[in-house]
């Protein structure tokens, strides 16, 4: 197994997603809140994933983009999940050296009085390890 | 007459093949001349959940070295259900055979469709190779309650 | 126990039972034996205690052909069996009073032989008033003591439950006795060689005598003439050593009973050569669960069972 | 009616309106909310990973005080609700983040998701009942119309969350009509806000939020309520201007006639 | 002890090129109970069969086997010979030497140790066989159809046409169905009505036909050939034979406000109504629940207006009895509830429509006389879209699993309609695929396109979020351009899945026909016997078997139809007597074996068994012949073995397994 199979692999465990279940009908990306920002859609990460095309994926804007809303979760007619998909490939970029998204030092300048502890918290576990 | 160990071994094998799928597929085979041993005996039931475990261990005891069964595929079942029926008992039955000790492979089962004269017949040199590489049965016909 | 005498001359005194099924002393301390009891009187015989393993569901199907209701005590483990032979119509629920009796753990004179100690006399400590964690033995060489728990059945040490699957009432409480998983020793010999395997079951199952005694006692075992007393298949006994059933028995056995077998454990308890029957069955049960989906037998007196249903997808015969 | 209570650390902080009114509404309900002893941050999100146990323990130990206890669990929040109620549905039914958790912890007891957990709206909804909580308004809100902003993490997963219906729900219109104002419906009541995106992207969150706060006043509504810290404040920041948000438990202590009381607290 | 003659074919030089066939003759005359054997060249010809007939009577056999071909090829050949010959047919077994083994072996000396083995194991099954005798039953010569839409009028038609009786039983007050219900039909876009109505008046006027509207089935009983079935006729309030059918009860009824169930509810009816104007029967029925005479005891305004004196409020349900030789099963389907699929806002606002509510509006004879509106202001459509499977090929709880087969067509027509009657409409379709596999289908969905400016769009819908201003936006993807679409509509049309009436469930339990996990019937065999179901004499018409248009269904139809017929045609049902069999002695009662059967053939009574040392009431297993096909998976579900199957039996299979191993 190449590095990519096994990173494909390694998605498909962690998110717990078949992406053969996919039948390409979209759902996921015409609800999604974030698709204007996305460089890869979510339909599309099911794609990648599918075709063991991970490099593209961990290096993706929509990895900081994605809301774990969980819209494409629920309307998904196939029980495909992408946001799954999309939170595991987080995960690998994340796990690899210098790939956190957030560091302590930018908070200050992104915090205001009203900012509510929930917000640095969820902020810090999605965007980095 | 003195054994001659050299004799090849030849095999007891029984084949229990359902009326309407595999019976039909042998009878292909047959019809196109594919060869397969004669050590293979087909006995017709009319389904493959006709085909009693007791039947299998009845061949073993009376000295079969293999027994194979083939029905229809999953879906295809003359009678709808049937070989979902058969499935169960024969994985039951075959896991409980490796349980107990019985080489792996002296069991089969396969599907094997009215068209699949050319997979009945493969199926059956592969059974016989396989059986020949096991040997004789001894070990179903040594399991008895007395030693 | 006095509270289930008490309770049973009420119930054969107001006219509800017209008799008990229970469990009465039998020639030895440690071997009580099922028995009926008619009248209040006869219930001085009457015992329940740590060595009352025997099930005793299977007694209901002739109790079921008897007029008036036969109280019947089933410990939480029995109650499955008695609901697997409800399932199969071959008792009859208006003809039976359950009173559900609490268990703590079934101890045998085997399991005190399998620690040592024999030639037993007597026990005390199986009367199951009180807590109990010791035994008191009275052996011919003079008295010993073993912890209960030693003493316990195989099937106690990995019992499924306090639950009750049917009764009309519950007198007694159940105690907590699982200290292992009931498929080790399933794994232990599926992880064997297969020739370990064919050994170790050669070994033991040369031990039958044919007695049936597993077969009587097996309330899964209820059929009205058993196949291997029958003309039907041809495998009917014969003198000759090496027939059909003499090797084949215990696997069609353990085969006819698969998806009905509640794993009481009976048939291991009342061999009298020892063998582990019950190892047999759980490989079954085992297979079934992680093939098709856990499944208990008895556990509900209605649907099919493993394998009187199927799904498109099930595993093909071999790869397992 | 005693049941555990799972605050939060934003209730504790920027969020204490929807602390304090929410137990003052509950005392005068009948309900005592007990606060669970040294609880921990759930982490804000669900961490979605199969392989993450880490992550979850502290949600774990919360579920499983409660356990101790013998109680339900109630939360408030949104998100502490969405975290604490997936958790422990991971811990009853995925087998492999039971057996890590537990092997982790070393609990006494093992937890075993044994915990019910309930949003203070479930309570409202099906142990007092709206109809109930309706003769106990002394101070009806007549004639606000109200639109309800259900956010995310209440609904969704739907089969999971089982909260209500993901795509229609209507808990808080029940609970909007039961103090005595009018629901509003709007679409955009089920879409996201932005969530912590907003941390980062805020231009993202505003265009998110100026469509939920659009459609609502379209649909003529005069403010929103919502369950989640994290929902009112970028709302208020983004779109604040375009109509205000509360969250439900003020306005539900103020149809009590409780809300001044706990002001002066 | 048997008497058997065994009878080696050299097939020509087929058999006997390979096979000895003189060493297998000879070899079977030292095999138990042979007392007869014999070679020939060709067994099958007219001289082979007079030698095994002048050896029954020669020898006085009990039994035949025959060494030749296969059976599948000569079984019946030569049952037939032996029977005319004074023999049971189920005495003659076939060893088959030529397909199984002279064909298939080169080596002459192994062939014919095989050859010898297979003739051992068919004499052994011989040794114990027994004399079997096909049962008979007879056969009632009226058929019943379950439901009156366009499946059942066909089978009813085309089963009447070939002169038996059949009885329709419709559970609405009209037949007609879905199509009824439906505008213009694709691919060619004739009038619905104008195609359902002549065979409705048809199926009325034919005199072999009896329609019960307003009735269901209540009760089945017997099996093929000889079913007794209830029919509840529920009371319709009105006296079929005195109404004319005028119109003016109608018009006069108070109560005006249940929602009409043939115009989807998308307008109401008056509480005495005929769903349709072309209703067959055109009598009214009065719906109870709705009636204010009925629930108050005041009004009786209809008995008043009502010259004919039609009206009976006194009126009862009635049962009728009656016998029939087949059953087709027509009941059809409906759209599926769409409160799961909020999402697309279906309960949140009123122009939001499923395909079936747009083909009532574009009716003429709808709620909105044929004038393509919204509903909920009245407005004409600027901008329409179409959603594609809407709870179809889903493979969560909310939708089923399966395509529904219809929807691109039917929306592929509704595009078009609209296209041509308003031109300056926008019609956009969202589809995930577009699956026109059908005469013409494809041809029509690309003028939809190409003549009509369709805007198809691959990419399905997400949300469809109610504006204020009271115009719906749709969010959707477009898939092959990799954009998020938010468009503006008016009026959004979801294709809904379809799925078989509730009514099926029902009504399957009671024949014993078995349904899949999606409720639609399942056939006897999914590709040779598509319109029969595995329980005999029941038979299956349109889509209670699967999604079907209505071409297929008619075809469907008619095929079923010609099954009941070649049923029905018979005087006597000749059973398979390879039947499963009970010993009554030794069955359990465990209801095991009935659990496995596909057929229902097992029931259980409760009778007086007798046997030696026993004479008691048990309960045990009693196989119906006429049901069972002998497949045998009770014999093996039964561990006592009490269950065997005849022809079949254990003693006789273990025989041929002995003599194999020997």
């Amino acid at each position: 197994m190449n590095k990519s199979d096994l990173l494909a692999e390694q998605i498909r465990e962690i998110s717990g997603v078949n992406p053969k279940k996919c039948m390409k009908c979209g759902k996921c990306s015409a609800t999604c809140p974030s698709f204007d920002k996305m460089d890869i859609k979510p339909h599309q990460f099911v794609s990648y994933v599918d075709n063991d095309d991970i490099e593209p994926l961990t290096k993706s804007k929509s990895l900081w983009h994605c809301l774990s809303c969980f819209a494409c979760v629920e309307r998904c007619p196939r029980g495909v999940k992408p946001g799954k998909l999309i939170d595991a490939a987080r995960q690998i970029a994340e796990r690899q050296r210098g790939g956190d998204y957030l560091t302590p030092d930018e908070i200050p300048e992104l915090f205001d009085e009203d900012t509510p502890q929930q917000l640095i918290v969820s902020a810090f576990r999605r965007y980095r390890k | 007459m003195p054994m001659n160990d050299n004799a090849e071994f030849r095999p007891k094998i029984v084949a229990f093949c359902c009326n309407w799928c595999s019976y039909a597929g042998a009878d292909l085979a047959g019809s196109s001349r594919l060869t397969y041993p004669a050590d293979v005996k087909i006995i017709k039931v009319p389904c493959s959940c006709r085909v009693n475990p007791m039947f299998i261990l009845r061949a073993f005891e009376k000295g079969a070295d293999g027994v194979i069964m083939c029905g229809c595929h999953p879906g295809d079942c003359h009678y709808s259900t049937g070989n979902y029926y058969a499935r169960r008992r024969m994985t039951l039955l075959f896991s409980m055979l490796d349980y107990i000790g019985v080489e792996h492979g002296r069991t089969r089962v396969e599907w094997v469709s009215a068209a699949e004269g050319v997979k009945f017949s493969a199926t059956m040199n592969e059974f016989v190779e396989k059986i020949k590489s096991l040997g004789k049965n001894v070990r179903l016909g040594d399991l008895r309650c007395r030693s | 126990m006095q509270e289930l005498i008490n309770r049973t001359k009420e119930l054969l005194a107001d006219g509800t039972v017209a008799r008990v099924l229970g469990w009465r002393r039998g020639d030895l301390p440690t071997n009580p034996e099922p028995a009926y009891f008619n009248d209040g009187e006869s219930l001085s015989e009457f015992v329940y205690n740590g060595f009352c393993g025997a099930n005793l569901s299977k007694y209901m199907i002739e109790a079921s052909e008897l007029d008036g209701r036969t109280l019947v005590f089933l410990k939480p483990c029995d109650t499955y069996s008695f609901n697997q032979l409800l399932k199969e119509n071959r008792v009859d629920r208006e003809k039976a009073y359950i009173i559900g009796v609490g268990c703590k753990g079934k101890i045998s004179e085997a399991s005190l032989n399998a620690i040592g100690i024999k030639n037993v006399i007597d026990v005390k400590g199986a009367e199951l008033t009180d807590a109990c964690d010791t035994l008191t033995i009275e052996t011919l060489t003079g008295n010993t003591t073993c912890a209960y728990r030693d003493a316990m059945l195989e099937r106690c040490h990995v019992c499924r439950g306090k639950e009750y699957v049917v009764y009309d009432e519950l007198i007694g409480d159940s105690a907590d006795t699982v200290d292992g998983d009931r498929f080790d020793e399933v794994r232990k010999i599926e992880a064997m060689s297969p020739e370990e395997r064919f050994a170790f079951f050669k070994a033991e199952l040369s031990k039958c005598i044919r007695c049936n005694a597993c077969r009587n006692v097996c309330p899964a075992c209820s059929c009205r003439k058993c196949v291997f007393d029958s003309t039907k298949f041809d495998s009917a006994q014969k003198a000759n050593s090496d027939s059909f059933e003499e090797k084949m028995f215990h696997i069609i056995r353990a085969f006819h009973v698969a998806g009905r077998c509640t794993d009481c454990g009976e048939c291991s308890r009342v061999c009298p050569q020892g063998i582990p029957l019950h190892l047999l069955n759980r490989k079954f049960i085992k297979d079934i669960n992680t093939l098709y989906g856990d499944f208990c037998a008895g556990e509900s007196a209605e649907g099919a069972t493993p394998l009187t249903s199927f799904t498109f997808g099930d595993a093909e015969p071999g790869t397992v | 009616m005693k049941y555990s209570y799972y605050p939060g650390c934003t209730l504790k902080s920027k969020a204490t309106a929807l602390d304090k009114y929410a137990r003052a509404s509950a005392a005068a309900l009948g309900i005592e909310l007990e606060e669970i002893d040294e609880w921990q941050c759930c982490g804000g999100v669900y961490p979605l990973g199969s392989d993450e146990i880490a992550t979850k323990l502290a949600s774990v130990r919360n579920l499983a005080a409660a356990r101790d206890r013998g109680q339900e669990l109630v939360t408030l929040c949104s998100a502490c609700h969405h975290v604490l109620k997936r958790v422990n549905d991971d811990m009853r039914n995925v087998d492999d983040i039971r057996t890590r958790a537990n092997n982790y912890m070393q609990l006494e007891t093992p937890y075993a998701g044994e915990t019910k957990v309930l949003h203070f709206l479930e309570v409202l909804r099906d142990v007092i009942g709206f109809d109930e909580l309706k003769k106990k308004v002394v101070n009806p809100l007549t004639g606000k119309r109200i639109g309800a902003y259900y956010g995310c993490l209440l609904l969704r997963p739907g089969k999971l969350m089982a909260f209500d219906d993901p795509e229609n729900p209507t808990i808080m219109e029940d609970f909007i009509r039961a103090i005595g104002a009018e629901p509003v419906v709007y679409p955009y009541r089920n879409e996201c806000c932005g969530g912590y995106i907003s941390l980062k992207e805020k231009e993202r969150s505003k265009y998110l939020c100026l469509d939920i706060t659009g459609s609502a006043k379209g649909w003529g509504a005069q403010m929103l309520i919502t369950a989640c810290p994290l929902c009112l404040y970028n709302i208020n920041k983004a779109a604040g201007d375009v109509l205000p948000v509360y969250y439900f438990t003020e306005l539900l202590a103020e149809a009590l006639g409780v809300k001044e009381a706990a002001d002066n607290e | 002890m048997q008497r058997i003659g065994v009878f080696v074919c050299h097939c020509g030089s087929n058999i006997a090129a390979t096979v000895d066939v003189k060493k297998v003759t000879e070899t079977a005359l030292m095999e138990p109970g042979v007392v007869h054997a014999e070679d020939y060249q060709y067994m099958c010809s007219e001289a082979g069969q007079a030698k095994i007939a002048a050896a029954i009577a020669e020898k006085n056999l009990t039994g035949i086997v025959v060494c030749s071909c296969s059976p599948r090829m000569h079984e019946t050949t030569f049952r037939t010979c032996a029977e005319r010959a004074g023999i049971n047919p189920y005495m003659v077994e076939i060893a088959n030497i030529r397909e199984h083994c002279s064909w298939i072996h080169k080596d002459v000396e192994e062939a014919t140790k095989k050859a010898v083995i297979l003739m051992r194991a068919a004499v052994a099954k011989v040794n114990l066989n027994t004399p079997l005798k096909p049962g008979e039953s007879r056969v009632t010569k009226r058929a019943l159809v379950i439901g009156g839409g366009i499946a059942g009028i066909q089978t009813a038609l085309d089963i009447a046409d070939a002169g038996y009786e059949v009885d329709i039983v419709e559970k609405t007050p009209s037949i007609g169905g879905r199509m009824s219900q439906l505008d213009k039909t694709f691919p060619t876009l004739d009038c619905s009505a104008c195609i359902l109505t002549p065979k409705m008046v048809e199926a009325a006027a034919h005199d072999k036909i009896n329609i019960y509207t307003y009735s269901e089935v209540e009760q089945v009983s017997g099996f093929v050939g000889d079913f007794t079935v209830d029919i509840r006729k529920k009371a319709r309030s009105v006296d079929m034979n005195k109404c004319t059918g005028c119109g003016l009860c109608q018009e006069k009824c108070p109560s005006k406000k249940t929602p009409s169930e043939f115009n989807r509810g998308l307008n109401t009816r008056t509480a005495i109504y005929t769903p349709f104007a072309q209703a067959i029967p055109n009598v009214p029925v009065i719906d109870r629940e709705a009636c204010i005479k009925f629930k108050t005891g005041k009004c009786g305004l209809c008995s008043k207006v009502c010259a004919a004196g039609a009206i009976d409020y006194e009126q009862k349900d009635e049962i009728i009895t009656r016998k029939y030789g087949a059953i087709v099963v027509a009941t059809g389907f409906d759209v599926i509830k769409l409160d799961k699929y909020d999402e697309y806002a279906y309960s949140q606002s009123r122009d939001v429509i499923t395909s079936l509510e747009l083909e009532r509006i574009m009716n003429a004879a709808g709620p909105t006389k044929g004038h393509l509106q919204r509903l909920s202001d009245g407005r004409e459509p600027k901008n329409i879209v179409f959603v594609q499977c809407v709870g179809s090929r889903c493979a969560d709880e909310r939708g089923k699993s399966y395509c529904s087969k219809i929807c691109c067509m039917y929306t592929a027509k509704h595009a078009m309609l609209i296209r041509d009657k308003y031109p300056d409409v926008n019609v956009t379709v969202f589809y995930i695929d577009v699956r026109t596999p059908g005469k013409n289908f494809d041809e029509f969905y690309r003028r939809a396109v190409e003549e009509y400016g369709v805007n198809y769009i691959k990419g399905q819908v997400g949300k469809v979020c109610p504006e204020p201003d009271g115009s719906l936006t749709v969010y959707a993807s477009d898939l092959l351009d990799n954009k998020q679409l938010r468009m503006s509509a008016d009026m959004v049309v979801l294709a809904a899945a379809i799925e078989p009436s509730a009514s099926v469930r029902q009504i399957a339990t009671m024949l014993t026909a078995s349904i899949d996990t999606n409720n639609f019937l399942t056939e006897a065999h999914p590709k040779l016997r598509p319109v029969e179901s595995p329980t005999a004499g029941v038979f299956l018409s349109g889509v209670c078997q699967g999604p079907k248009d209505i071409p297929e269904t008619v075809a469907q139809a008619g095929a079923a139809a010609v099954k009941a017929i070649g049923l029905l045609a018979k005087d006597k049902l000749m059973t398979n007597p390879c039947t499963a069999k009970a010993d009554e002695l030794m069955c359990n009662g465990c209801s095991q074996c009935a659990n496995v059967c596909p057929y229902g053939a097992i029931s259980y009574e409760t009778r007086l068994v007798m046997g030696p040392g026993v004479r008691e009431n048990r309960r045990v297993a009693v196989v119906n012949n006429a049901l069972c096909q002998g497949c045998g998976a009770c014999t093996v579900t039964c561990p006592s073995g009490a269950m065997d199957l005849q022809g079949f039996s254990n003693r006789q299979i273990i025989a041929e397994v002995d003599a194999i191993c020997r």
